[in-house]
């Protein structure tokens, strides 16, 4: 097949996010993941949730299946299950994964499906005009609030640790390079990878906008010093290799998940690979699950004649 | 009333607490029938609850098919206190009792289980009659009606059995009680030992050791009747036609999970909910498949966070080409309605298998009703194309099981398949279901030549209105097919489009579905009018799992003269209109019978056919309609009753 | 067509792109009209987007009280391109437009936000009357038509401000564009200038910045129009009758959020959804509550994880005797049909403000659509009571926002409100809405006598049976009044009964508030009939939001000599069969007018009246229906037109 | 006013749980806490979801709601906002408040409105027949499943740490007093607390049975050694003095929440009550919401005319 260029999988749908909007660099980085990773375009399908960050999929010449609000994973999972060969990610709002769709998102954590995940974190429900979104912090007032934010924040990296993610980064929408590396990785992983992606509106998050991630309102520098720091370049590796180190890394991961202000990190702060994926969960059960998953049985002949045959089932209910 | 207890027909009853093993015995007492050739339709009735509260299993045997329950009872089976208080009064004139003659001097307000609203009817019932409020008062007004009542000493019956089985560990075999009275019923019924001692080892054929603890009970029990008691004055002693030959003893969410393998159906989610969970879980029992071809295939059931969860899951799988389903009830599809129309704007095959239970809200849980009716037609907010499909008994679950799928496929949409608690958990023996049948998946491909993707944007077109209202679909992850889905209203690729003209035409498109399915969709799917070789002009119109307990009400008021016609309605959504009109044309008196409060039939007859409904009767009390009560209702309204509407309570 | 726009009423439309002004222009221009003496009545349209798409405004003027708005526009109000190749070919002859004549020579392809299909549309406009593809192209077209076309040079006037004002920051003046426009509009339609500031000056009254510099704007271009434009031949200059005294210009999310804090709401959940948020941030803008004693009240508005949380939460607070409403829209309604029966089931009241927009699904989320009655009134499994009205414009949003709190109190049951967008987001001149207005509570005690508690159990029997179908209600933290609640079927005290009589009591307590509420309501609050002072016998039927545009076509019909009779519905469940049908009695010609598919209303009529509805206008392409296309479809089927369903498809 | 006795929280109401169930500890312990509090009647109120352990409020003789599958927490959270008088306790199974219900446990952790919330810990779906609730660990096959577990555990202790649960304990339904101790501490809380009861299911669960949680089945040891130990006991100390002992505190309460097998820690890992409840909040922006909740406002006059006044919004919307 001839190589894929970086064109190849951008639509011609106009592109109605706001000028400046940190959606365009996710939308970059996942483009340009795909074309290097060369993913053939009709093997690839992206989902999305409701929202600004929704509206992604139409903007990538892939399978696009912009779905509900809230419910992004279970769509994804219920796909990436029924046939494993597709190589499915999952992108959407903060409001959409951790607000409405919380319940999924621990629930997507139990089962470890082989999906990326990617949260667009702006902190405000950008498309009805900036609520407040899971993510915005308590007493924080962005522009578009009446009243400070009177709900904690959750925290996504701690939140999908708990959950049983077994992938868990966080990049920034404004480093395309990092964010598409990445995204790589997120995809490359056996199970289910979360990547928290920081992602400024311009629109109405007017606190933490790029200028403060670039540190430009730090009160006690001079220069700007960026905020953002990668926990690679500081020496950490979230790779687990042996069980027993899980629980040693735990409290890395929480640690760097509640640093935010001045020091942010990003990078990858946990992968392990060494739990079984829900795929081969069910291939304990079904043992030709992987080379005939859902999608690949012929359920009836050519005289559309059924493929099954209930006998075995009737005999055991048989009267005599 | 017992007049539908004819000859070679008896109903019959066992009782006992939840988790008891009133469900394994009656089971084993309807092989043991079946076996020996005699027709079957046996009813689980029980708290929601997992030990103690009172359960009790009917069943009706016969050498005719039956397909329904009476009233009242001809045996009553027990080794509870209970289950006499409760039943007692239901049974017959010469019908037949069997307690534990422990229990005689048990008084009703010791039994904590009997709640005080039946423990006031049940007390009343007593005082009334000048009777103690203990066991023994309930036997003898049950006696003073004619009926006959064995007291059996069920623990010194296990001590013996104990001995016989040098097996001292009497506590074990406690287990065993639910063999022995079913063993003592089957004695009294005149029905050979050797068929129970075979449905014995069929039930428990897994657990050798319980095999023949139960035998032994059994064969001990059956003796004890022969030898303790003159049982010539029984009236009910039957003896069947023939032998059933290729016929199964089944339950309804036996026969759909069934149906659902031959149907094709490889992926199920669900969030367990009574009572549609028995369906997954007997999928998962079975997910590894039989093939024609002598592979296997196989069906993946995932249980899901919850409902919402089940059906995007589902929908998402659907996507890759899969038959796809999720089962659940009320509580459970409330929470679907927004993914429903999702699969309807998206044009995605999804079959929603929704069993019904008594409603609203959590109401009761474990009990019978038909009130889902008009919000299954009506989940979702907006309009959008969904079929609703209603099977009125456990056989047709099977084939409609494999037929919702078809409906979904070829007119790419959601489907819903209504059965309810009556069906489902009810066993009946069916003849033994067919292999031959289509599987049709309208227009479906999975492979796409190039030059075919030309979307306005050079994309395959999954929405081309060219060939409204039905466009080509291809499972995602197919060479050459790109195309998008989303909640919005879209162009023919699947892109946002918010543009009023292409609005109009995709709307058009999706209803328009509506109207092929009425066009295609065949006679018998629609509706089916039993006449009973006459042309009255009084017709019952009913749907769902009421069926059997009309027709037979019917046949019995046919030969009795008074003849009556009865419309199944099938398809409930879109309503064949013009099908159930033709059925309607001549009739003078139309009787809606439905097993919820507000007639919801009723009202989509006289919204679409402008006919209206002269009588209703209906029934909301959790319990499912008996023969019995229909014959009684429609003979009251063909006899002058001028109550518009007739609210049935029978049932316990 | 612009039949309608006589003399002192103009129809007047400004666009621009998402997130440039065109809403607070409009609101200043509306206001200023309105200062003038003109009643108003304005109309938003955009997209599901928060910057650069199309957005517009349009708003109608006139002498007399408008509800409605018009397919033609006679001035169109623009600063950007896509707004003149979207409008212009609805601008009446004899119209004006006003563009920025920077813009003239802007291609039709290079308009990026102009959609496929649209820009499809308008290439072939321009082509079949041989004209450029770009703006002046259209503009030609529109002159040839006789309108009047002002270019207008934005950037040089807003340069000419800069300077005038001292200051060089040009980029922030630019926001002032959308004032310049407004302002040249307001001069050649010769109000005066001093209203013009007025309103700027309560528009961004907050913001004296932004007061100087958008007077400095507004003054600036209205003067530029006296100058630079002989503005004789403009047709559209017009004078309103008489100044309008203790009027408010009000949308109706803000009449129902007002109608809340007088009727007594203290608790809102809501989770963000269009068109439903602005009730509830107007609300939490307004969360201190002025009161008579002097006192404050408070009304605390939740914003919550999801719509299931809002509503549950709101009936947890419904219990301790609040007040509560959640507001939401269809995918959020969809997600509380649970726990709607929750609130049925345990008698709870509860207000759901329902705010429709255009499904199914996702649907067109800014657009115009009333397709979710019959979703309103089956949402939930079983059979549970609920009540379900709908205001027809922002006056009924006011007064039905307190009634729909009677009504939940009275019956104890949940309220749905159906509003629409097109009610929620216009904006209108009202009459100043009274304060003189009753709360009735129903049964509702917030002390209990300790002799009054005498359930089964000795407790407060919340749900008594003797006084069916209501009870006394009181808040939970009560002395001597102690209750139960649960999902499941209950006793009189709330706790779990699975027994079939007490059922059928409870049931049938239940369902009989329906016969009461329909009993009991106000025949004005059912449904109204406008019969123009004639026995017409044809007659028109709708509900809601298309109330406004009825009402004028008829006038204007009746006017022509055509007189027909209007049936608004209001109380679309329990339905009012006998006012329907009072009403619809010597009916010759029905016609059925709404904004779905599917004609919901239509079905519910014939389903409960048994009248067939003769002729069906529908809406569904996500713009609300005019005056002028109404009246058009009805003069048709008046002069013989035999198609039965019509399809508006009117809007942009 | 009299002293209420134990017996004044009982109702006489048929209890049907199974013989020998968990629950009836549980049970037992909230009405010794009302009782030893004592908590008038009338002020208290018990919320419950879906499942054997929803059925809990119909056996104790205050005001008991007894809600939806997955819900309770919402309609708790609404009573307490709408009456901050009020006692109010939330309880539900596992299925309902970490399956289905695991979008509002998260939400509820964002709010901290001051309630105390116990989960019926059985690692299986009760009411409906034993099938493997989100507390069951992977691969476990209890007697009721067809295959074994292929859903991950979620661990209830970390994932209300990082929902924001201000008081996160866990107790035993077997030990009474110290559950009963528990839920006092949990009920006296000021914001939301969060107990874990460990619950066993003598019907469905006999994989962590009354007996495997006594040790009873230790192979390692010759009598039985009690599984589970008390914290507080081993010197530990959960209360939060100072914000700055948060992240310290952190790692324990994680390890904790881990261990699992052999030592089962019951106790109190946390309590913060720095962090201001959602009533504080409220009252942020509302200045008397204490003195004059939503419930204890008078909407309409002796003449039933409306309390409120609506001129000064009207006066800004008003033309002239
Ligand atoms: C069930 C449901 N509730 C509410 C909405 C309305 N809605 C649309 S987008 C959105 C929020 C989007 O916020 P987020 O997920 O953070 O995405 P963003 O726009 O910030 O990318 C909401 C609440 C909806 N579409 N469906
Ligand atoms: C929406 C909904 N889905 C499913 C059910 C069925 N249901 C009843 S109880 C229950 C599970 C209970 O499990 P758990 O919460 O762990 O409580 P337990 O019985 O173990 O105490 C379920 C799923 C329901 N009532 N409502
Ligand atoms: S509102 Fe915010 S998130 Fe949405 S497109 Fe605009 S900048 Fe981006
Ligand atoms: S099933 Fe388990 S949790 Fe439910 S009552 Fe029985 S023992 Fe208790
Ligand atoms: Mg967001
Ligand atoms: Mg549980």
């Amino acid at each position: 097949m001839a190589e894929l260029k970086l064109a190849d999988y951008k639509t011609t749908v106009h592109n109605d996010w706001c000028p400046g909007c940190g959606d365009f660099g996710i939308l970059s980085a996942i483009q340009m993941a795909l074309s290097e990773m060369q993913i053939p375009r009709h093997k690839a399908v992206i989902f999305s949730g409701i929202g600004c960050s929704g509206k992604t999929p139409h903007f990538i010449n892939v399978y696009g299946i912009h779905t509900l609000h809230g419910r992004v994973l279970p769509f994804a999972q219920g796909a990436k299950i029924a046939n494993p060969d597709l190589e499915i990610i999952a992108v959407g709002g903060d409001g959409d994964g951790l607000g409405i769709g919380a319940g999924h998102f621990v629930g997507a954590g139990r089962k470890n499906v082989d999906i990326p995940y990617l949260i667009f974190n702006n902190e405000v429900y950008g498309l009805t005009k900036g609520q407040a979104s899971p993510t915005l912090r308590l007493g924080e007032k962005t522009k578009s609030l009446v009243t400070p934010n009177t709900n904690n924040s959750v925290n996504p990296i701690a939140l999908a640790f708990v959950s049983g993610f077994t992938f868990i980064a966080r990049s920034y929408s404004y480093d395309v390079k990092h964010l598409k590396d990445t995204i790589k990785r997120a995809i490359t992983h056996k199970g289910l990878a979360f990547v928290d992606v920081l992602q400024p509106c311009p629109t109405y998050d007017d606190i933490h906008t790029r200028e403060w991630f670039q540190g430009k309102n730090k009160p006690d520098s001079e220069k700007a010093v960026p905020r953002i720091y990668k926990i690679e370049e500081a020496g950490y590796d979230g790779v687990i290799r042996e069980e027993s180190e899980v629980n040693g890394k735990m409290s890395k991961i929480l640690e760097f998940s509640s640093e935010w202000g001045d020091k942010i990190p990003i990078g990858i702060f946990y992968q392990n690979e060494l739990i079984p994926s829900y795929h081969e969960r069910i291939a304990e059960n079904i043992k030709d699950y992987f080379a005939r998953p859902p999608s690949h049985q012929e359920i009836s002949d050519i005289e559309n004649k059924p493929a099954a045959r209930i006998d075995k089932i009737l005999d055991k209910l048989q009267i005599n | 009333m017992s007049f539908l207890a004819n000859a070679n027909s008896i109903s019959w009853l066992i009782g006992g607490p939840q988790g008891s093993g009133v469900d394994s015995a009656a089971n084993i007492f309807a092989k043991t029938c079946a076996k020996e050739g005699f027709h079957i339709f046996g009813k689980r009735e029980f708290y929601s609850n997992i030990k103690g509260e009172h359960s009790y299993f009917t069943i009706r045997i016969s050498e005719k098919p039956v397909s329904s329950q009476l009233e009242e009872i001809n045996m009553l089976v027990s080794f509870d206190a209970e289950t006499v208080f409760r039943h007692a009064d239901k049974v017959s004139p010469s019908g037949v009792i069997i307690y534990d003659s422990s229990l005689a001097e048990t008084v009703l307000d010791e039994v904590p289980s009997i709640d005080f609203q039946a423990n006031k009817r049940i007390g009343k019932l007593l005082e009334d009659s000048g009777q103690p409020l203990n066991l023994s008062g309930m036997l003898e007004l049950a006696k003073a009606r004619g009926c006959i009542v064995y007291g059996l000493p069920y623990y010194e019956m296990i001590e013996a059995v104990a001995k016989k089985m040098n097996d001292p560990k009497l506590s074990k075999l406690s287990r065993v009680v639910n063999v022995m009275a079913i063993s003592a019923s089957i004695s009294l019924l005149g029905i050979k030992k050797d068929m129970l001692i075979s449905a014995i080892q069929e039930v428990f054929g897994s657990k050798p050791k319980l095999v023949t603890s139960n035998i032994e009970a059994a064969e001990y029990a059956y003796s004890y009747i022969g030898t303790k008691f003159d049982t010539k004055n029984i009236k009910n002693k039957i003896t069947p036609k023939d032998v059933l030959k290729d016929y199964v003893l089944i339950s309804g969410s036996q026969a759909a999970a069934i149906g659902k393998i031959l149907g094709g159906c490889r992926f199920q989610t669900y969030y367990p909910i009574t009572p549609a969970s028995d369906e997954s879980e007997f999928l998962e029992s079975n997910q590894i498949i039989d093939q024609v071809d002598g592979k296997n295939g196989s069906v993946v059931v995932v249980q899901t966070e919850d409902e919402i969860a089940a059906i995007t899951m589902a929908i998402g799988a659907s996507l890759t080409g899969v038959r796809t389903a999720t089962a659940t009830s009320g509580p459970g599809f409330s929470l679907m309605a927004e993914a429903l129309g999702w699969a309807g704007m998206n044009e995605v095959p999804l079959v929603v298998t929704m069993y019904q239970r008594a409603g609203p809200s959590t109401g009761l849980p474990t009990r019978h009703e038909q009130s889902d009716l008009l919000f299954a037609i009506n989940a979702g907010h907006g309009d959008f194309p969904k079929i609703v499909l209603a099977s009125g008994d456990i056989e047709e679950a099977f084939y409609d099981s494999i037929k919702v799928f078809n409906f979904a496929e070829i007119y790419q949409l959601p489907v819903i398949h209504l059965l309810d608690k009556a069906i489902s958990s009810s066993i009946q023996t069916c003849k033994r279901f067919s292999n031959d049948l289509k599987i049709e998946r309208g227009k479906f491909k999975s492979v796409i030549d190039k030059n075919q993707s030309e979307g306005t944007a050079g994309h395959f077109q999954r929405f081309k209105l060219e060939d409204s209202p039905i466009s080509m679909r291809v499972p995602i992850g197919t060479e050459n097919a790109i195309f998008w889905n989303t909640g919005d209203e879209h162009t023919e690729e699947g892109h946002i489009s918010e543009d009023p003209e292409n609005r109009n035409k995709m709307m058009d498109k999706r209803m328009k579905k509506l109207d092929l399915a009425l066009e295609k969709i065949a006679e018998n799917d629609k509706a089916i009018c039993y006449d009973f070789e006459s042309d009255s002009k009084n017709v019952v119109i009913s749907w769902g799992s009421t069926k059997g307990a009309i027709l037979e009400a019917l046949e019995k008021l046919s030969e009795e003269g008074s003849k009556l016609r009865f419309i199944q309605v099938r398809l409930l959504h879109p309503f064949p209109t013009e099908t159930v009109k033709k059925f309607l044309t001549d009739a003078k008196l139309v009787i809606d019978v439905e097993m919820n409060y507000s007639s919801q039939l009723g009202s989509l007859v006289q919204q679409n056919t402008g006919k209206e409904i002269d009588y209703k009767i209906v029934k909301y009390n959790g319990r499912p309609m008996s023969t019995t009560e229909i014959y009684i209702a429609l003979k009251s309204i063909l006899s002058g009753n001028n109550e518009r509407r007739i609210v049935l309570d029978g049932g316990t």
